[in-house]
C-alpha cells in the first residue's frame, strides 16, 4: 500500500505542530496499522521508544509481536530481518547510531544489497534500516558518525534522508512500502525541529531532489542536516547581492542528476554541503558526477564545504568541523568570480 | 537430569542447562551394528524404510558429489566444495525436513540441494560461474548458498521467527562449519533463536578443518555441542558419520521446534574427504592416514553393512539405486556440456526492483558496446 | 569434579566442562555475616585489611560517582554514566589488578579508574566534552574507555596475547556489559583467549539491563557465566554486591591467568541504581519497587555491616575514609571549575603520526578562520 | 627500522624473476627477520601458506609464535591486533578477500582509524591489515569486491595498493615499519605478474604516486590491477597518436595531489581507472579534487572509467564489468576535443 493510497483513506487531519521525530513516529504508526507485515524492532525501540523516541508509544498500541526489543547485536538485527523480509515481513529496524551500525556491515553489504541481484529478483527484501546519523548534538565519540557515503557508494542499497518532519513521514511510508532495502537516515540534530503538519502527507517521491529555494548564481546542495545550513547561507548572501538556489538532494543512492543537472546549468555554479570528511565523502561522488555531465556548463569548479579529514571531534570542538554557513560564503568568495 | 546429554525427545521443554554427552551419540557403530544403551542418548533406530530411503540419498549424492569433482578437475566448474564423507550429516539432516519447512546451506551443502529436489544444473549455476544463484528459493523454500561464513545462520533465525510470528508451523534447519561457529554471527544467531525461541535447527558439521585450519586452533571447548548451554538451548554430540543419529536427532529437533519448543544445536562430527576446494592443496596441513582413518570410517559403507545385515538391501534393489545414481551422474554431465546462454545486460536488471536512471544509461552503454563488438566480429 | 561450580583454585588447570553454580557465589550474605558451605564455592574471606582497603576504595568510589552525576545534573558533563550500585562488581574486580596489569573499560567503569590511580579530571575529559580520552593509557596501564559494545574485550585478548609471546607475566582484564554479552566481538574474544590461552580475565558486570533491556530479552541462559563452557574456559556466577567475592574470585582468575592457566569469565550479580546516563528515563522500563529492592542489597552497606560486626571499622577510620571522599568530591568539583583551554587546531594533531599535506591545509583554513574571529571580536 | 637500512644490511640480489606474491612473502620474511616484534596472523597463514600463498614458508622459518593461525573471526582478527599493537608488537594481519574483512569494519573504522586521535597519540597501533583486493580472477561470489573506498574514506586509515612486484615489497616493508595503521590492498589479479627483482629494493615511498609513463596529451590514474590496463590503452593510443601519461597513484590515502596536479596541469585532461564501482568509488574523490585544484587547467571533465553500478558479476560475466583499455580510449573519444 502506498503513502498516497493511506492518505486517501484517512480523514484529512489540520495542521498542528511536529516535530521529525514525531513525524517518523507517526510514519511508523501509520504503516504499522496499514499492514500488519510491517514489524519493527531493534535495541530500546519497545518500552523505552528508542533513545530518540521515534517508537514512543508503539508497544503499547501493538503488542510485543509487532514491536519488541532485540538483543543487543546489530549484525543479529540486520542478518534476521534479512530471514524475516525473504519471508515476506516488512521490518524496520533501527541501528542507535551509525557507528553502531557497523557490526552489522557484512550482513548490509554481502547480503541486504545483493540478495535481489543474487537470485535474479526471485527474493526481494523488502526491509528499512533506520539510521539516526550525524552530528552537532555534543554527543561523545562514536555518536556523531556519518556513515552515508559507505551505504551509498554500495550498489543495491537504496540510501535516502529526509531534511524535515513533512518529508520525514513521507518518506519513511514509502521507505516500508518499498520492495527494496532502504537504508533510511535520520539526522539527530533535526529531531526535534518542529514544521506545522497535517498527516498523512505525501511529499515528492523519495528518490527525487527537491529545489527547496530558487535562486539564480549558485546552487547549493544540500541533505539531512546540511539544508538547513544551506539555507541559512542563501539567507545571508542576499546582503552580498547573489541568488542562491538550494537543492535537498533527499536521495543519496540513486542521486537525481535529473533535478540537480537543470540547476547547475542554470546557476553554472554549484557546491555541495555536509557535515562527513571531506576526503571519499558523499561530496565527491556529487561533484563528480555534476561535473562530468554538466562540464562546459561549469563557470567554476564545484566546491566541496565539509567536515575536516579527521575523526568527529569531542563535543566542544564539534563546532569547529560541522560545516557553517559563513564557511559556505566564505568558500563561494574563492571562486574567481570574473572567470 | 543428568549432565552426560541422555535426554528423550518427549519431554516438551528440554532441560537446557546439560551437557552434551562427550562421546559423540551414536546409533549405528562403524561395523553397522546397532548400538544399545548409553550412547544412543535415548533415541531409537529408524525403521528399515526410512534408513534405505537415507541410503539411497547418501548414494545418489556421493555419485554427484564425485562427479561434480571429476567435471571440476577437467576444468568445467570455476570451483566445487565437495561434501565426500559428510553425506551421513548432509543427509541425515536434511532429510528430517519437511517440503515446507526452509533449508539456509553454505557452499559446501550442495548434496543437500539434490536431496531437497533441486535440479543439478541449477545448483551448479554459481559454481560454473554463470549466475551467483541458479534455483528458486520459494519453489524449494531453500536459501541461496551462503559464502560469507555463518551469515545464514540469522537469516535462518529470522525466517524462522517471522514465521512463528505468522502462526505458520514451520522450521528452518542452517549447516554450519566447525569453523564458522568462531564468527560472531554465529553467536548472534544463537543468541537471538534462544531468547526469542525460534523453530530453528542449527546443525554444525565439523569435519574438522576450516580450509587448513584444524578444530584445535578453532575451539577448546570440548565439544562444539557444548556452546549450546551458553545460550540455554539444548545441544546434541552427534556421530556425524551415523546417518541413522543424525536423522534421529535433528528429526526429534525438528518437530520440537515446530511444536514451539524453540532451537536445537545438532553437532555431526565428520570429515571432508576431498580437499577444501579445488584450488586447495590438503598436503600442507594434513595427513594421508588421517583421510584412510577417516575413510574407513565411512557413512555410506556403515548403513550398508547394516542393511545388508538386516537382509534390506537386497541386489535387486542395489542395482535400482546404482542405476538412479548413475542417471543423475550422466544428466548433471550432460547438463554440464550446455553452456548456458548469458545475457550480458541481465546485470542491470536485478539489483533494484524500481528502476534506475543511470543504471539504463549503463545497460545502454554496454549493449552500444556489444552491438559494436557483434559487428566487428561479423565483419 | 562436581556439576554444580564447587571448585578450588588451587588447582593449576582446571577443569572448564562443568557448569557453574547457579546461585551466585558469595561470601558474605546480604546482612554482612559470612557465608559457609556450598555457595562459597571453596573460595575464603580475604583478610580484614583487605577488606577495609575495599570498603574505603568502594565509599571513595561512590561519593565521585554521586559527585559526578550532581555536576552532569548541573549540565557540567556531556554525559556521565554512572555505576552507583555496582561499586563490588567495580571495585572488587579492579582491585585484583596489579600496578603492572592492564584494565580495559568501558563508558561504565569510571569508578574502576578512579580506582586505578586515575585523576578525576582525566578521568572526566570525556564526559565534559574536552577531547575523546584524557588520561595516558601506558602510564597507567588502562585502555580508553570503550563506546562500542565488546570490542574493548579484544582488545584486552590481544594485549594478553602480546604479553604472553613475551614473557612478560601481566594479566588484561576487561568489563563488559550483560547487554554488550551478546554482541559477536564478545564470544570472539571469548574464543580467541581459550584458544590462544591468553592471560585474560572477562567480568560480565551483570547489572540487569542494558539501557532499558532487561536481560530475559539478552539471553535465555541461566547465567551468563554458563557461556563460559562453550570456550572451554572456567566460569563462575558471581554476586556482584559481594565485594569480597568478587574479589576472591577474579583475584584467583588473575593468579590463574598469570600462572599461565588461561583466561576465566567471571559473572557479577550486580544493579545499576542511577539512570543509564542523564539523558535515560528508567521510569519507563523498570518499577521503583525493583529499585528499591535493589537498594536494599547496597554493596558498601553489606561489607561496613561485616567490618562493623567484626569491630574493624573504628568511627575514626570511618571519618577517615569519609574525609578522603570529600577531598575527592571537593577536587572533583575542582577542577570541574575550570574550563580546559582547548586548541581547535589540535584536531588535526594525532590523526597520523605521519604529517598530511592535506590535512595541514586543513588546519591552516581553521586557523585562519580563527584568527579572523578574533579580530571581529577584537573590532 | 627502515626498508633502506635493512638494504644496507643486506648483500646485493642480482635480479630475478618474481611474482608480486613472491615479492609480498620476501617482504614479511625480511621484515621479520629485521624486527622480532613483527608477528603475523590470520586465517590459513600458517601451514597452508595463506589461499593465494603469499605467507608461504614463513611458519616453517620463523615458528609459531611468529606466524600462526588464528580461529576464522575477521573483527577477533583486527580486534585482538589493536590489543598487541597497543602492547608495542607489529601485527601484520590478513583478511582472506575484501568481502570477508566486513565482520571487522567496526574494529577498522571505530578503533583502528581513531585509536591514535583518541588517545592524542598516546597510543599508536603500528599494524598492517593485508587485503587480496579486486577481481578479475574468476572467483564466485564475494570473493572479487573492491573495498578501497570504504577504507579511504576513513580518517585515521592509511591506504595503498601497489600494482608491481618492486612496489609490493617496498611498500609492504614500508607499511610494516610504519607507526600508523595501514590497509594494505594487494590486487589479487596481479599476484602472478612477474618482474626481474633484486631484493630488498626501495621504490618511492609509499605515499606518493609515480608517474610511470610519459605523455602529454592525458593523463590516466590508475591504481592496483588498473595499471596494466592504463598501459594498455596508453601503448594502443599511440596508434591514435594520443600520448597518455600514466600516473600508478600507490597510495589511496593519501592522496598525492602534488604529482597528480602536475601531471594533469601538463596534460590538461585526465581520467581515472577503477574496477569498483564507479557510483561513490575512489574515483569519485579523485575527480572531485583534482577538478577542485586544477578547475582552470582543465579542458575536459574527469572521466572515471570504472566498474558499472551493480554487485561484483559472476564469472562468466565479469569480463563486461571490468574497465579495459578498449573503454579507457573510448571514454576518452567522448570528450569535446576541439573545446
Ligand atoms: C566471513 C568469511 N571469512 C572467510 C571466508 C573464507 N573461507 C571460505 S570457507 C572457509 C573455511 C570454512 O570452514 P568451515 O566453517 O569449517 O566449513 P567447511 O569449509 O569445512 O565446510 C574460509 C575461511 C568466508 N567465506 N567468509
Ligand atoms: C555496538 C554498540 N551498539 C549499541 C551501542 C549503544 N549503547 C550504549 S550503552 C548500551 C547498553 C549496554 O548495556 P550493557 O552492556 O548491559 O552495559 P551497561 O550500560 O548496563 O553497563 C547501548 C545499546 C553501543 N555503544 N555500541
Ligand atoms: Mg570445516
Ligand atoms: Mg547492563
Amino acid at each position: 500500500m502506498t503513502a498516497t493510497a493511506t492518505a486517501g483513506a484517512r480523514a484529512e487531519a489540520s495542521p498542528t505542530e511536529l516535530t521529525m521525530a514525531g513525524a517518523l513516529g507517526a510514519a511508523l504508526r501509520d504503516a504499522m496499522a496499514a499492514d500488519d507485515r510491517v514489524v519493527v524492532y531493534g535495541e530500546d525501540v519497545g518500552p523505552l521508544g528508542g533513545v530518540f523516541r521515534v517508537t514512543d508509544g508503539l508497544q503499547a498500541q501493538f503488542g510485543e509481536d509487532r514491536i519488541w526489543d532485540s538483543p543487543l547485536a546489530e549484525s543479529g538485527i540486520i542478518g534476521t530481518a534479512v530471514g524475516m523480509a525473504m519471508y515476506g515481513l516488512r521490518p524496520v529496524v533501527e541501528m542507535q547510531f551509525d557507528a553502531f551500525s557497523y557490526p552489522a556491515f557484512e550482513q548490509m553489504v554481502s547480503h541486504v544489497a545483493k540478495m535481489r541481484n543474487r537470485t535474479k529478483g526471485r527474493v526481494t527484501l523488502p526491509m528499512v534500516v533506520r539510521i539516526p546519523c550525524a552530528g552537532a548534538i555534543g554527543g561523545v565519540e562514536h555518536h556523531s558518525d556519518s556513515s552515508e557515503s559507505y551505504w551509498a557508494s554500495t550498489p543495491g542499497l537504496t540510501v535516502v534522508m529526509p531534511s524535515n518532519p513533512a518529508d520525514a513521514y513521507s518518506m519513511l511510508r514509502e521507505a516500508i512500502d518499498s520492495d527494496d532495502p532502504v537504508v533510511f537516515m535520520e539526522p539527530k540534530s533535526r529531531y526535534w525541529a518542529r514544521a506545522p503538519l497535517a498527516l498523512p502527507v505525501t511529499t515528492a517521491p523519495m528518490d527525487r531532489a527537491v529545489v527547496v529555494r530558487e535562486g539564480t548564481d549558485v546552487t547549493l546542495l544540500a541533505y539531512g542536516p546540511t539544508v538547513r545550513t544551506a539555507l541559512e547561507a542563501a539567507d545571508a548572501a542576499i546582503d552580498e547581492g547573489l541568488s542562491i538556489e538550494v537543492v535537498d538532494l533527499r536521495s543519496l543512492s540513486p542521486f537525481d542528476d535529473e533535478t540537480v543537472g537543470a540547476s547547475v546549468r542554470k546557476t553554472s555554479r554549484a557546491a555541495v554541503i555536509h557535515e562527513a570528511a571531506q576526503f571519499g565523502g558523499y561530496g565527491a561522488e556529487v561533484a563528480a558526477r555534476v561535473t562530468e555531465r554538466n562540464f562546459h556548463h561549469l563557470a567554476a569548479p564545484i566546491l566541496r564545504i565539509a567536515g575536516f579529514d579527521i575523526p568527529y571531534p569531542s563535543p566542544k570542538l564539534e563546532e569547529h568541523h560541522l560545516p557553517t554557513a559563513d564557511r559556505v560564503l566564505a568558500a563561494l568568495d574563492t571562486w574567481e568570480w570574473d572567470a | 537430569m543428568s549432565h552426560d546429554g541422555h535426554m528423550s525427545l518427549n519431554v516438551e521443554h528440554l532441560p537446557t542447562r546439560t551437557l552434551p554427552a562427550e562421546k559423540p551419540l551414536r546409533l549405528l557403530d562403524n561395523a553397522g551394528h546397532a548400538v544399545s544403551g548409553e550412547s544412543t542418548g535415548g533415541f531409537s533406530l529408524p525403521d528399515v524404510e526410512t534408513l534405505l530411503d537415507l541410503y539411497r540419498k547418501m548414494v545418489v549424492a556421493r555419485r554427484f558429489d564425485v562427479q561434480v569433482t571429476a567435471l571440476t578437475k577437467q576444468g568445467r566448474l570455476a570451483t566445487y566444495p565437495s561434501a565426500f564423507g559428510q553425506e551421513g550429516c548432509e543427509i541425515g539432516a536434511v532429510a528430517s525436513l519437511d517440503a515446507v519447512d526452509w533449508l539456509f546451506p553454505t557452499y559446501r551443502d550442495s548434496i543437500a540441494l539434490l536431496t531437497r529436489g533441486i535440479a543439478p544444473g541449477e545448483i551448479l549455476q554459481s559454481f560454473r560461474g554463470d549466475w551467483h544463484n541458479g534455483y528458486d528459493q520459494h519453489a524449494y523454500r531453500t536459501a541461496a548458498q551462503a559464502t560469507p561464513l555463518a551469515t545464514q545462520a540469522l537469516h535462518a533465525v529470522g525466517l524462522a521467527h517471522a514465521a512463528r510470528l505468522r502462526h505458520d508451523p514451520i522450521v528452518a534447519l542452517t549447516f554450519i562449519g566447525d569453523g564458522a561457529t568462531s564468527e560472531g554471527d554465529t553467536h548472534e544467531a544463537f543468541n537471538f533463536a534462544a531468547v526469542w525461541q525460534t523453530p530453528t535447527v542449527f546443525v554444525v558439521q565439523n569435519n574438522q578443518y576450516a580450509i587448513s585450519v584444524p578444530l584445535a586452533r578453532q575451539t577448546r571447548a570440548a565439544t562444539l555441542a557444548d556452546k549450546a548451554v551458553g545460550y540455554g538451548m539444548p545441544g546434541f554430540h552427534v556421530d556425524g558419520n551415523d546417518v541413522a543419529a543424525m536423522y534421529a536427532v535433528t528429526t526429534a529437533a525438528v518437530e520440537r521446534a515446530r511444536a514451539g519448543g524453540g532451537p536445537t544445536l545438532v553437532e555431526g562430527v565428520t570429515y571432508r574427504i576431498e580437499s577444501h576446494t579445488n584450488s586447495d592443496d590438503p598436503t600442507r596441513y594434513r595427513s594421508s592416514r588421517e583421510v584412510e582413518h577417516w575413510k574407513r570410517r565411512d557413512p555410506i559403507e556403515r548403513l550398508e553393512k547394516y542393511l545388508v545385515s538386516e537382509g534390506a538391501l537386497t541386489e535387486s534393489l542395489r542395482a535400482d539405486i546404482t542405476d538412479a545414481a548413475e542417471d543423475l551422474a550422466a544428466a548433471t554431465r550432460e547438463v554440464m556440456t550446455v553452456e548456458a546462454e548469458l545475457d550480458p545486460l541481465e546485470l542491470f536488471d536485478h539489483v533494484y526492483s524500481r528502476p534506475r536512471a543511470a543504471l539504463a544509461e549503463q545497460r545502454a552503454f554496454l549493449e552500444a558496446e556489444l552491438a559494436e563488438a557483434a559487428q566487428e566480429a561479423g565483419r
